[in-house]
C-alpha cells in the first residue's frame, strides 16, 4: 500500500454510495460468521468479491493502555481477555517477557506444566476453530463434537487445576499459580488417548468430506510471499509451505526438549490451513504425552518478593500461539506497572491479510476464507 | 389387521345416510363430509411438520451427543408444541423498507399449495384422499408454486441478504425441478398411469416369492431414478446439503430473515411438509406404497407400512443434514445440469428399452 | 357456461394483452403481456376443443405447442433484457434506440 | 349442484380479467409479474374446468414453476432503486385504449355466431395418455420441431446471457 493514498476518513474506507458496478454488501458486524463483531465491507459483482475491508474496533478496551496503570502480576488478568479462546498462551507469552525482564529461574515442574496446559490449549483452541468452520462451511454437527465434547473435556481439566474455564490467570511471572491436583496427570493421560481417537473422527466427519474438500481446496489461496509480506504467522503461514514455528525457531521454556514435526502445506488454501490445524493437534498430543513421561514432583513457583520491581529496560517474550506468534513487548521506568506495553497480536495481523485474500473469490468463498484463517475479535481489538 | 380406509368410508356412509334419514339434503350432507375430509388432511399437514420438527431436534441430538429437547412433557415431546404456541404469541415485525403486502403474501403463498399437494398421495388402502389421474405431475407442478412464495419474502424484506436468497432460491429451485420430474419419468413409463394410487399397487408382488415388486428393485433403473428422486427432493426443499438459499452463514437465513412469529412459522412449516411429500411420494413411487415385506399380508395394515417407509425416508432427509456440509452455488448447478440431468435422461432411454423388451 | 363464454373471456383476455402491450415502457412488462395474449388463445383453443371436437384433443395439442414456444420465447426474451440492461442500465423501450444513429 | 361449474367459471372469469387488468396496469412491474402469476393459476384452473387435466398441470409446472419464476429473477436483477416512482405506461396510452377495445369488442361480437352453435356434450375422459399418443402419433413431426425450438432458445439464452468480458 502507498502511504500516500491511504484513506483517512471513514467516508472514504467505507463508500456510501452505492459501486459502479455491482452491490456493496456490509458483511457484519452482527452477521452469524463473522466469530464476534467483525465487520467487513465486501463489493460484489454479480457473485464475485471486486474489494474487501475488513472494519475492526468493536471490541476496543483499551487493555495495553489498562496495563500501565496495574502491577505486572494484575497485567496477567488481563491478558486472559485478549484471545479468550487461548488465554493459557496469553498468560505464558506475558510472563515470558516479565521472566526475561527479571531474570528468573523456572522451576522444571512449572515449565512442564505450562507446556501441558498449553498444548490442552492448543487442542481446545482448535477444536473451536474445527466447529465453527464446520458451521461456516454449512455442517453443523462437527461443532457440536468439537465444541461441546472435547473442549468440554479440557475446560474440565483446567478447571481442576485453576478453578476458571476461560479466564484462568494461571501461568504466573515465575512459575505457575499451583500444582497440579492429585490424579490430575492420569486424567490428562486418559483424555490423550481418546483424543487421537477422536481426531481420527473429524477427518472422516469433516475434513476427508468430499464436500467439504470441494468448498476448501483451491480457495483463498496464499503464497509464502504474500504471507510473509502481510506478518501472517502460525498455521496460515505454514499452510503456505513456509516453515515457521516459534517453538522450533527460538526455542522458549522446555520446548527444545520436546520431540514434535512441523506440519506444513504446500499451496496455503482454505483445505490446507485447516488441515494444518489438525495435524497440530496431533503433535500437540504426542508433545503432552512426553511431558507426561518426563514430568518429575518438585516445586512450581520460583521465589519472588510479594511485591517487585522489573528493573529499567525492555522486554520482548513471545511463544507460538495457537493462532500465530503472539509477543508482549515491555518497556519498564523501574516502577511496580509497566511504562508502556504492546501486544504484537495475531489475528490482528492475520486478519489484514484478509483485505488482498478474498479479492476475486465469490461471496460463499469469502465465509469460507474469513473462518479458515481463524481469527478471535477479543485479540484483534484488544 | 385394522385397515384405516374401509373404516373410513364406512363411517362417513353411516354419517351420511343418518344425516339423510333425519332430512338433510343428500346435497349438503356430501358438502359436510367432503368438508370434513379435507379438514383430516389439512390437519395432518399441519400434525405432521410438528411431528417432524420434534424427531429432527430429536435425531439431531443424538447425532451430536446431546439430548435434545427434554423438559416439556415426558422425553420434551411437547416442546414443538410450546414453540409453535410461542411463535403464535410473538410480535409480528415488518421491517420498515419491506413492502407490505409482499411481506404478508409470501408465508402464505408459500404454504398454501402444500395442502393440496396431499391430495393424491395414497396413504394406504383406501386412503387416497382425490386419486387424480394426473397425481404425480400435479404434485410436481403445484409444489412449484411455493417457489413463488419463496422469491416474494426475498423482495418484499426489503433486505439485501434475503434478495440474494431469494435469487439463489429461484436458480436453485427451477433447476432441480428438471431432474426431479425427468426421474419420475421411467416409473411412470413402466406402470403406464400418473396416478400414485395406481402405481402403487401396481407394485405388489413377489419376484421367486421373496424380493417385492418394488420400483426400487428394478435393476439399474430402478436404483437411478430413486437417487436422483431423492437428491433433487432434498434440493426441492432447500435443505442441508443444499440449503443455499436460506445458508445461514452466508445470508443470515437467506429468505426468510425478516420474517418472525407466525409467519416465520408459516415457511417452516411450508419445509417439513414438503419433507413429508417428498418422502411420501418415493415410498409411493418407488417403495411400493403401503405393500408390506418379511410379514405375511395383513398383520400390518398398510396405512402403518406406508408411514413406516415415509420415515425411514425422512430419516434420510435428516441424516443428509446433520451430515454434510453446504455445497457452493456454482457447484449446485454444476451438480445438477452436469450429473443428475444426464442421468436421469440416460435413465429414461434404459426404461424405454425396457418397456420395449416388455412389450415384445 | 357455454362455448360463448369461454370464447369471450378469451376475446377480452386477448384485448387487455394488446394494451398491455401497447402501453408499458417496461420491456419486462411488454413481456409479460405478450404471455397474457398467448394464454388467451390458449383459453380459445381448449374451449373449441372441448365444445366442438370432444373427441379428439388436436386442440390441446397444440396448447402443448403454445406452452412450450412461450416458454422457449420467454427464455430469449429475458435474456435479451439482462444482456440490454447490462449494456443500457434500462430496461424501458424508449432508451434501446442505438439503432436511431 | 348442477350450477355450480357455471359458478366457479364466472368467478375464475372475474379473477382472470381483473388479474390481466392489474398486469398492464401495476405500477411495480414486479406486482405485475405477481398478477400475471394469479392469472395464470387462474388459466390452469380454467383448462382443469374444461376438462383439460394435463394441461392445466403443464400450465402450472411450465408457467409458474419456470417461466414466472425466471421472470421475478429478471425483474429482481433489473430493479433500480428510483422505478416505482416512475410513469409505466407511454403516452400513447389512450390511443392504445381505444385500439384494445375496438378489437376486445369485434372479438367478443364476432364470437357470438358461436352462440347458437350446436355443442357435443360429451363428459371429458382424462386426457393424458390420449395427448401422448396423438403427440407421438400425429402430431410427431411439430413434436420434434418445437424440441428444435427449444434446444435453440436454449442456446440462443445462453450466448445472450454471456457476460462480454469473461
Amino acid at each position: 500500500m502507498n502511504s500516500t493514498t491511504v484513506p483517512k476518513t471513514a467516508a472514504e474506507v467505507f463508500p456510501q454510495k452505492p459501486p459502479e458496478k455491482g452491490m456493496f454488501i456490509s458483511l457484519g458486524p452482527q452477521h452469524p460468521s463473522t466469530h464476534g463483531v467483525l465487520r467487513v465491507a465486501i463489493t460484489v459483482d454479480g457473485e464475485n468479491v471486486t474489494s474487501a475491508q475488513p472494519d475492526i474496533g468493536y471490541l476496543h478496551r483499551a487493555t495495553e493502555k489498562l496495563a500501565e496503570k496495574r502491577t505486572y502480576p494484575q497485567i496477567i488478568v488481563l491478558t486472559d481477555r485478549l484471545d479468550y479462546l487461548a488465554a493459557m498462551t496469553n498468560n505464558w507469552s506475558f510472563c515470558l517477557a516479565v521472566e526475561k525482564m527479571l531474570g528468573v529461574q523456572i522451576p522444571e515442574r512449572a515449565e512442564y506444566i505450562r507446556i501441558i496446559v498449553g498444548e490442552l490449549q492448543r487442542i481446545a483452541s482448535h477444536c473451536v476453530f474445527l466447529g465453527t468452520y464446520g458451521i461456516d462451511i454449512g455442517a453443523f454437527t462437527p461443532f457440536l463434537v468439537a465444541f461441546g465434547r472435547e473442549r468440554e473435556r479440557i475446560l474440565d481439566l483446567f478447571e481442576e487445576i485453576c478453578g476458571a474455564r476461560l479466564t484462568y490467570n494461571y501461568i504466573r511471572i515465575g512459575g505457575v499459580m499451583a500444582d497440579t491436583p492429585v490424579g490430575w496427570e492420569k486424567k490428562v493421560r486418559d483424555f490423550v488417548k481418546e483424543m487421537w481417537g477422536h481426531i481420527t473422527e473429524y477427518d472422516t466427519l469433516l475434513t476427508y468430506n468430499p464436500i467439504f474438500m470441494d468448498r476448501t481446496k483451491n480457495i483463498g489461496t496464499m503464497t509464502p510471499e504474500m504471507a510473509i509480506a502481510w506478518g501472517v504467522t502460525g498455521p496460515n503461514l505454514r499452510a503456505t509451505g513456509f516453515r515457521a514455528d516459534v517453538r522450533k525457531d527460538d526455542p522458549y521454556g522446555l520446548y527444545s526438549k520436546m520431540k514434535f514435526d512441523i506440519p506444513i502445506g504446500k499451496q496455503g488454501d482454505c483445505w490446507e490451513r485447516y488441515w494444518v490445524r489438525i495435524s497440530e493437534m496431533r503433535e500437540s498430543l504426542k508433545m503432552i504425552e512426553q511431558c507426561l513421561d518426563m514430568i518429575q514432583p518438585g516445586e512450581w513457583m520460583a521465589k519472588l518478593p510479594k511485591v517487585y520491581r522489573v528493573p529499567v529496560g525492555e522486554g520482548y517474550g513471545h511463544l507460538e500461539a495457537p493462532r500465530g506468534d503472539l509477543g508482549f513487548y515491555i518497556v519498564s521506568d523501574g516502577s511496580p506497572s509497566p511504562y508502556r506495553m504492546h501486544i504484537r497480536a495475531p489475528s490482528f495481523i492475520n486478519l489484514q491479510a484478509l483485505q488482498q485474500l478474498i479479492v476475486g473469490w465469490k461471496v460463499a468463498d469469502v465465509i469460507a476464507i474469513l473462518g479458515s484463517v481463524d481469527i478471535v475479535l477479543g485479540e484483534v481489538d484488544r | 389387521m385394522f385397515e384405516l380406509g374401509p373404516a373410513l368410508s364406512h363411517l362417513f356412509q353411516v354419517m351420511r345416510s343418518f344425516a339423510t334419514s333425519h332430512g338433510v339434503s343428500p346435497v349438503l350432507a356430501i358438502l359436510i363430509s367432503k368438508i370434513i375430509q379435507t379438514n383430516i388432511i389439512i390437519l395432518l399437514v399441519s400434525l405432521v411438520p410438528m411431528l417432524l420438527v420434534y424427531a429432527e431436534r430429536k435425531v439431531s441430538a443424538f447425532m451430536q451427543a446431546r439430548l435434545g429437547p427434554m423438559n416439556v412433557g415426558p422425553w420434551g415431546i411437547f416442546q414443538t408444541l410450546a414453540d409453535g404456541i410461542k411463535l403464535m404469541f410473538k410480535e409480528d415485525v415488518v421491517p420498515s423498507g419491506a413492502d407490505w403486502w409482499v411481506h404478508f403474501m409470501a408465508p402464505v403463498v408459500a404454504v398454501a399449495p402444500v395442502f393440496v399437494c396431499y391430495a393424491p398421495v395414497p396413504f394406504g388402502q383406501g386412503l387416497t384422499p382425490v386419486d387424480l389421474n394426473t397425481g404425480v405431475l400435479f404434485i410436481l407442478s403445484v409444489s412449484g408454486i411455493s417457489t413463488i412464495g419463496i422469491l416474494l419474502g426475498g423482495w418484499g424484506s426489503g433486505n439485501k441478504y434475503s434478495m440474494l436468497g431469494g435469487l439463489r432460491a429461484a436458480a436453485q429451485l427451477v433447476s432441480f425441478e428438471i431432474p426431479r420430474v425427468l426421474s419420475v419419468v421411467p416409473v411412470l413409463m413402466w406402470y403406464g398411469s400418473m396416478s400414485l394410487r395406481t402405481i402403487a399397487l401396481a407394485q405388489q408382488g413377489r419376484w421367486f416369492n421373496i424380493i417385492p415388486k418394488w420400483f426400487i428393485f428394478y435393476p439399474v433403473i430402478g436404483q437411478v431414478a430413486f437417487i436422483v428422486f431423492l437428491i433433487s427432493s432434498v434440493a426441492e426443499t432447500n435443505r442441508t446439503p443444499f440449503d443455499i438459499p436460506e445458508a445461514e452463514s452466508e445470508l443470515v437465513a437467506g429468505f426468510h430473515t425478516e420474517f418472525g412469529g407466525m409467519k416465520f412459522a408459516l415457511f417452516f412449516l411450508a419445509e417439513y411438509a414438503y419433507v413429508f411429500l417428498a418422502s411420501a411420494m418415493a415410498t409411493a413411487l418407488f417403495l411400493g406404497g403401503g405393500d408390506g415385506f418379511l410379514l405375511p399380508n395383513g398383520i400390518i395394515p398398510s396405512w402403518i407400512w406406508f408411514l413406516l417407509k415415509t420415515f425411514a425416508i425422512v430419516f434420510l432427509f435428516l441424516w443428509f443434514r446433520w451430515t454434510y456440509p453446504r455445497l457452493r452455488v456454482d457447484r449446485l448447478m454444476q451438480f445438477c445440469w452436469k450429473f443428475l440431468m444426464p442421468w436421469s435422461f440416460v435413465n429414461i432411454a434404459l426404461a424405454g428399452a425396457l418397456v420395449l423388451v416388455r412389450m415384445r | 357456461m357455454t362455448l360463448y363464454h369461454g370464447l369471450a373471456l378469451s376475446g377480452i383476455v386477448f384485448s387487455i394483452g394488446v394494451y398491455g402491450v401497447l402501453t408499458r415502457r417496461n420491456v419486462l412488462g411488454i413481456l409479460m403481456s405478450i404471455e397474457l395474449m398467448f394464454n388467451a388463445a390458449n383459453i380459445a383453443l381448449v374451449v373449441f376443443n372441448r365444445y366442438l371436437h370432444p373427441g379428439n384433443l388436436w386442440g390441446q395439442g397444440f396448447v402443448l405447442f403454445v406452452i412450450t414456444v412461450a416458454a422457449a420465447e420467454a427464455v430469449v426474451g429475458l435474456s435479451l433484457v439482462l444482456a440490454i440492461y447490462r449494456n443500457l442500465k434500462s430496461v424501458y423501450t424508449e432508451n434501446m434506440n442505438l439503432l436511431h444513429g | 349442484m348442477s350450477h355450480l361449474p357455471s359458478l366457479v367459471f364466472y368467478a375464475m372469469s372475474a379473477a382472470l380479467i381483473l388479474t390481466a387488468i392489474g398486469v398492464v396496469t401495476m405500477r411495480s412491474v414486479f406486482y405485475s409479474a405477481v398478477s400475471l402469476v394469479a392469472a395464470l393459476t387462474v388459466v390452469a384452473g380454467l383448462f382443469l374446468l374444461y376438462g383439460a387435466d394435463f394441461l392445466g398441470a403443464a400450465q402450472v409446472l411450465v408457467y409458474i414453476g419456470g417461466i414466472m419464476i425466471i421472470m421475478l429473477f429478471v425483474v429482481m436483477l433489473s430493479q433500480r432503486p428510483h422505478d416505482s416512482m416512475e410513469r409505466q405506461t407511454n403516452d400513447q396510452w389512450f390511443r392504445a385504449l381505444c385500439l384494445a377495445l375496438v378489437i376486445g369488442i369485434s372479438l367478443v361480437r364476432g364470437f357470438r355466431i358461436f352462440i347458437n352453435q350446436m355443442v357435443s356434450t360429451v363428459v371429458p375422459v382424462p386426457t393424458s395418455a390420449s395427448l401422448g399418443r396423438l403427440l407421438l402419433g400425429d402430431m410427431l413431426l411439430p413434436f420434434e420441431t418445437v424440441s428444435l425450438i427449444l434446444l435453440a432458445a436454449l442456446v440462443g439464452a445462453v450466448l445472450f446471457g454471456q457476460d462480454k468480458k469473461s
